[in-house]
């Protein structure tokens, strides 16, 4: 099993879902998050005072898949979440960590199943 | 530390003394006058001298002021009344601003302190001589730009009421075309309509109330306060805006129609609650005298109207959508205010409730009507003040004493109504249709979808309203949702969040 | 880009033209009269001439109209009084939106829209009838239903002016029960206070205003403005309501009692402020008539004991709970107010300003006493209008030029002003109880435990107020906080409320 | 679940009933006068009857009160217009709690409503006797301490006017001392201020209007309704304030001068339209008399100044800032506000305009300047009420009607004028700073640096204004912005954002 | 070492901390989280427009153990976040990540002793 | 690859965020998290209510690094978001996860390269 935890533009938040949606990701939990790496910062103006946000907004998915389903959710999420074509700076990133149990907090059952 | 200790003991210690202090202040409020004689047994020269004490100002020196104390009774009315009419820019802009997204509050703001002070300044300069000056066949007035009243206090009285009415005909169209019009050409429309479209209708409807004359008061079209001259005015302009203008992105995908709720209810209904307050000025203060005191009797049918309206918008909803909606709520009691504005003096209590009621139902229907055939108006705007406009300045063909149908006059003044009703559509629709379109064709009406998406508060203003993270939060909702600096891309392009 | 560059020169040019045209306009205000003579130099004629210039209007053919200036100007003062009391409705709204979670945010804002829409036209249909109308043995009025006051401007200002009292006394009660009540139980309440509650025992004070002449009053019992009347019987009302619903979730918890803070505190004391100025209305219009100018001792007195009030209930926070508490102070600001507004008219200023002094106290330690016997009132309102306006009603026999117990009267007042404040628990308290609890075992006056947690803005409106995110937030607080869907689970260390 | 399906239904019902009620009800408000004669066809008898019948209040016993309408109306226009004044409290406490962050929400709003509940009592007090008492050779007021009117019922009026008008300057300056001010430090100052510095300066100019006379309006100097008395001495106070107290902490960092973003803009801007309201009180309500109408002429030329002052800072800001920005044009508007009070009477109306566009491209060049300078000012306070109150009341000597150089007077008003900015300068700046330095050394002015970083909410109040998810939320912004709880600390101890 | 990270409903916080404290688990840290799974979302209607809020607020709590704590620690979040007997679904997830590491940084100390 | 997970102050982080590129590393995400621990919570005070506030501000930060860069990044936030010289009690925590992928959404770059 593995966590998938994807930052993404929050923009692309709804294509993502969509997107795992065909291939057969269901579940999904959802973070806001603010991002700073190479895509540069906004500029803002108050009272004649220029300012730049360099924290950026992004949104966080973290998803626990069974092993099979990593690859396709990495291709999903990559494909969907790509602005435009060839994608832009700050189109963020997908960390992919293993996974050493899940257990459903309903039933109790532990492991793949709960996934 | 020791200051916070001291200071409550101080102020206590202050207050203790104060109280002491005063009651060594002998108070003797209640004055015993001795009782003048009955009029009946007055001479002649004491009843003057009690009509002088009464009415008159008189100086030290014992020399009498020209005064004209029923004039200026008028000037201060018609002034109060102005001024409750000026708050309701803050009413507007309450409104507005809760019923749109953070993301656009400063943008929304801003166009409503803009509209009112551009126009302020076009109507003083221009405005108010073609809709009162003398006219030139009853189409507009050809006199009193820049207006100066001299010494005239009442008619100084009289261009500060009409300004504030300018301004609100003006500030309606910015509800419409909030969330998506550049902020330059706004201010351009702004002028257009403060010293074109507004005026111009106004010459024809009342333009007799100064020194002009139109053709539509000349056919007896009744409108005592505006629902036409104003709010139809207003809403048809924002109508032709919207249209031009295109819907939010995100607010329509195909057949499916998306809600994009406001983002701070509470301020909304603020709003509402001091245009309600504002309109105490704009009906009863139409008067723009004391003489007669109608004004008393106009509270009433106002308060009643717009109470009825949003009984009755509150009811149609919780019957459509199963539960008690507030902004169709609030929407009614405008609705109920807009309506009544026409016939608020001639309209009986009883009728003026029905009037209500039944533009609070109206307005329900109609914005979903409009929503239904893709006209994205935020705010509700159109249906507020362009559609329950009409229907009230109908309902004094309907409803008004002596010259309403189901009041004893016949359809006559149905019909008259009816002709002021469509000319100010066909006016200001159309108007407004070809000078937003221009706009789009020149400089351009609609801010690009980046911008859009980013909100028109950093992109135009470079400031957001809030802090970012109430601005951006992830919404619990899928997508078009509140606040959200970019929810409705992603939506327009995939499947929606109903359906995924 | 282009647009945004040409705009502000564009304006700049515009402003520049504005100021050279206006160049050329001849301003002449400056008025050169010459002055008349003394009144003691002119004729008769001439006395005449100068009064008719000054209070009569005249047409321009010479016809005298038939003016009253002195009647109209008393219905003026009474429509603006009541438009300033109207306006307290936003002010109420305001102070319970801002005192309670955001999940209840469109609800309490409903509910306050609605209780003023259903009682303007209840009590003008009823209420005003029962009220004012021709007394049954001092017991209620029996006339002047569907009120119409024809051509009589001043009824008609004085039914706006009693409606808008009316619609206060009711939507205190919303402010005790807020965030647990049902939506459609609160209104079948709020056609009762209107229609029987308030009307009837408003007969037996202020009946004589009108056509009616109620039982109190024929005792002597003295409140000018309705300490008693309006606040006093609004928050018995209140009371009643609050024990019949308990507390909400997670208030209390075996002997700890715990804070529920409001989610906008600046909303609040906007409200306040709305408030504050409302009461110059409420209080000072109460004399209905410009005559004597009493109405300026009024708003002295009025707003001096507001200020005391403020000042009392900051000093005894600071004390009691070592910072001084913004929400105390607001409504310490408020019992002030509700304390001066029987006898604004007869106590003297220093006098005022110990009852506001008392009343910001007592506020303070009401409060604490109702949360200690676990009465929930989320916004204080049993507090700042039941006790504090048995306390202000009180305070006449104390305080009163005359009549007082310490400004030279006996006891005599005293007794009856607290004839007058037990009538009034009485009759508010246990009709309210009995109401409160038939709608519990008919239709029910309580939402769901599960409706609770979620909001009633979602659950009984369908919407949130705000962005859900700010609505949702995980709060800083471990518990019974700020806004947070399901907040009073477990401060601290302990099992959470609801059945953990 | 039933009763919502019955409640609408039975709402209806409700409705139709009222309805159909309501057409058996008889109305009748069209009456039919019928004309009475002309003025010149009457005989002497029945002219008093008709003056009587305007003019006079008679009893039922055909008694005719000693009324005095001309003074009652006036009482009532000085009433009707504190009340206005009074809201300006409301919007002042807006402004500033929308430009500040939103964890020192609640310690701004107690701010205003203690300095005006302290202000109110202590004005009474002592205040108006310093100001308006039998002067001592012009310096100071000596009697009427404790001010009581008796039965003079414009002299309540005018206590109430003057007693706001107190609580405006005092409101000023906690705008320019926010977010880092002790709490009871500034309540002291408050009775500083309302006792000696504002009265005592005022005594100089306006003493004259009641028992006093002051060397300043001796000398001629024109403020009339208190550019410099008012607001120029708020101003300066504050500006004394801001440089004692120094800047907040990540304000200015070496040579680079950062952005602290307010939290909540729309209510900056309620703020705004509450305060333009309130100035139809303060400027026209100043003639505390209705004679001759010049409030109306007044209302014009307050609302142009306001106009083209919110049109003025907007273009500047835009030029320079190529964002029109909308916290300098919310400044914009009250700049012409400010500005236009000391000569609204006397300045044209197209010279009003100019006056106040001038007031908004100065007060953004100002706040530009005093931040640059690093006086840290979050509202611009000293901008817009200090320097625009300057430039307001010099413009008398330039503008006004007669007496400005550019409208036929000489300089000698400019001399005059300038000598009276000076005066307030000197008086208002030296002793604020003297005992803003006082309360430094001894209780201390200024919160320790951690209370700073946490907000004065929660160190001073013991609570946040909004949940506190709200307040501290991770700001988008690297640095110094808003509302966040703890921004500032880190950039002070390292690069900045922007250097980083 | 393990990090739990549990996905659980707002109203259950309260509950878990208490419970975790029972169990001598005395640090955590929470944060806000938006879930997307087999639970339905809940409807809103605005202007007469319905729509479906799809992503219901959850909190997410982390949680770094030293392995002995680890199933006390589970069992503990599954049945105090269980909502009513036989739980609801929407109740969420735990999972549990490898921890290699864990620095205190007020004292610099590392590994178990830091947890 | 590791993931880093930093509890620190919410006034730590710009510090971090500037020692951070000092020691060349230039991206993380950064969100906003509530710590329960040793730390005391604040008192509040509502309408003569005390409560006291458990869950206290923190900022969480998360960086992917490559192996090399881990003990630089770990001693650089250790540093920077130390209260004072010796720190102070809820100066938070460093949390070492193994991470087993990364990819980059703009180019669908995977593994060190992509961090
Ligand atoms: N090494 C990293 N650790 C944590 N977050 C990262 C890392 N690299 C990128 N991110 C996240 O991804 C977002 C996009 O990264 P950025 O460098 O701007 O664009 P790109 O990856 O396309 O070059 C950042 O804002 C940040 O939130
Ligand atoms: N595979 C997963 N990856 C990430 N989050 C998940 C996953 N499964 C469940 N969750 C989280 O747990 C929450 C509850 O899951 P849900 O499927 O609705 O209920 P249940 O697990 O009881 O069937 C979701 O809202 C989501 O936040
Ligand atoms: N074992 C843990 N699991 C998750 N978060 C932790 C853990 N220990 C500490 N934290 C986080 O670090 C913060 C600081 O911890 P605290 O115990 O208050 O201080 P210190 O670590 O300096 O003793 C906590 O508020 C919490 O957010």
């Amino acid at each position: 099993m593995k966590l998938i935890v994807a930052i993404v533009q929050p923009n692309r938040l709804e294509a993502v879902k969509a997107a795992l949606a065909d291939v057969d990701v269901f579940r999904v939990t959802v973070m806001d998050a603010q991002g700073y790496g190479q895509q540069r910062g906004k500029t803002e103006v108050y009272r004649g005072r220029e300012f730049t946000v360099s924290l950026l907004r992004k949104v966080q998915l973290m998803i626990a898949v069974n092993d099979e389903f990593l690859e396709p959710a990495i291709d999903t999420i990559v494909e969907a979440s790509r602005s435009g074509e060839s994608g832009a700076v700050g189109d963020g990133k997908i960390f992919v960590l293993p996974l050493e149990d899940c257990i459903r907090i309903r039933t109790g059952e532990r492991g793949g199943e709960a996934i | 530390m020791k200051t916070k200790r001291l200071a409550p003991l101080s102020f206590c210690l202050l207050a203790v003394v104060l109280f002491f202090l005063s009651l060594f202040c002998p108070i003797s409020y209640a004055s015993a006058d001795e009782a003048p004689p009955t009029w009946e047994k007055m001479s002649i020269e004491q009843k003057l001298d009690t009509l002088k004490s009464s009415a008159l100002e008189v100086g030290d020196d014992g020399v009498v002021a020209n005064s004209n104390l029923y004039v200026e009774t008028n000037t201060l009315w018609t002034c109060l009344a102005a001024f409750l009419v000026f708050f309701m820019q803050a009413g507007f802009a309450a409104v507005e601003c809760g019923f749109t997204r953070a993301k656009n509050a400063c943008n929304i703001i801003m166009k409503n302190l803009m509209d009112f002070s551009i126009g302020s300044l076009s109507f003083w300069l221009v405005g108010f001589g073609l809709m009162f000056g003398v006219s030139y066949s009853g189409l507009f007035g050809t006199s009193d730009f820049l207006f100066d009243a001299g010494d005239n206090s009442f008619n100084w009285a009289f261009l500060i009421f009409q300004t504030v009415f300018c301004a609100t005909a003006a500030t309606i169209v910015s509800g419409a075309m909030a969330e998506r019009t550049k902020f330059s050409s706004y201010l351009i429309y702004t002028v257009f309509i403060t010293v074109i479209v507004y005026p111009i209708f106004g010459s024809w409807c009342w333009g007799g109330l100064f020194n002009g004359s139109g053709w539509l008061e000349g056919r007896g079209f009744l409108d005592f306060a505006g629902s036409t001259v104003v709010h139809s005015i207003g809403g048809w302009a924002a109508l032709a805006g919207a249209i031009v203008l295109g819907p939010r992105i995100g607010k329509y995908k195909g057949k499916e129609i998306r809600a994009i709720p406001g983002h701070n209810i509470p301020l909304a209904a603020l709003g509402v609650f001091i245009l309600w307050l504002g309109w105490f000025g704009f009906n009863p203060g139409s008067t723009t005298a004391v003489g007669g005191g109608s004004f008393a009797f106009i509270a009433v049918t106002t308060n009643i109207s717009a109470a009825a309206g949003a009984l009755g918008a509150m009811i149609i909803s919780w019957i459509m959508f199963k539960k008690p909606d507030p902004s169709f709520a609030l929407n009614g009691a405008l609705a109920g205010l807009v309506a009544i504005t026409a016939g608020c003096d001639i309209i009986p209590v009883s009728y003026a409730a029905l009037t209500g009621l039944l533009a609070g139902v109206l307005v329900v229907f109609s914005c979903v009507f409009f929503d239904r055939i893709h006209v994205d108006d935020p705010v509700g705007a159109v249906s507020v003040h362009g559609v329950c406009g009409a229907w009230g300045t109908l309902a004094i063909g309907l409803f008004a004493t002596d010259v309403g149908l189901f009041n004893g006059g016949g359809t006559t003044q149905l019909v008259t109504q009816a002709t002021g009703v469509g000319a100010a559509f066909l006016w200001s629709f159309s108007l407004s249709l070809a000078l937003f379109y221009t706009i789009k064709v020149t400089v351009g009406l609609r801010v690009s979808e980046e911008e859009e998406i980013e909100g028109l508060d950093l992109t135009e203003h470079g400031i957001y309203a809030y802090p970012p993270a109430f601005v951006n939060g992830v919404q619990s909702a899928g997508g078009s949702t509140l606040g959200a600096a970019a929810p409705s891309a992603a939506t327009s392009a995939i499947p929606s969040v109903e359906g995924a």
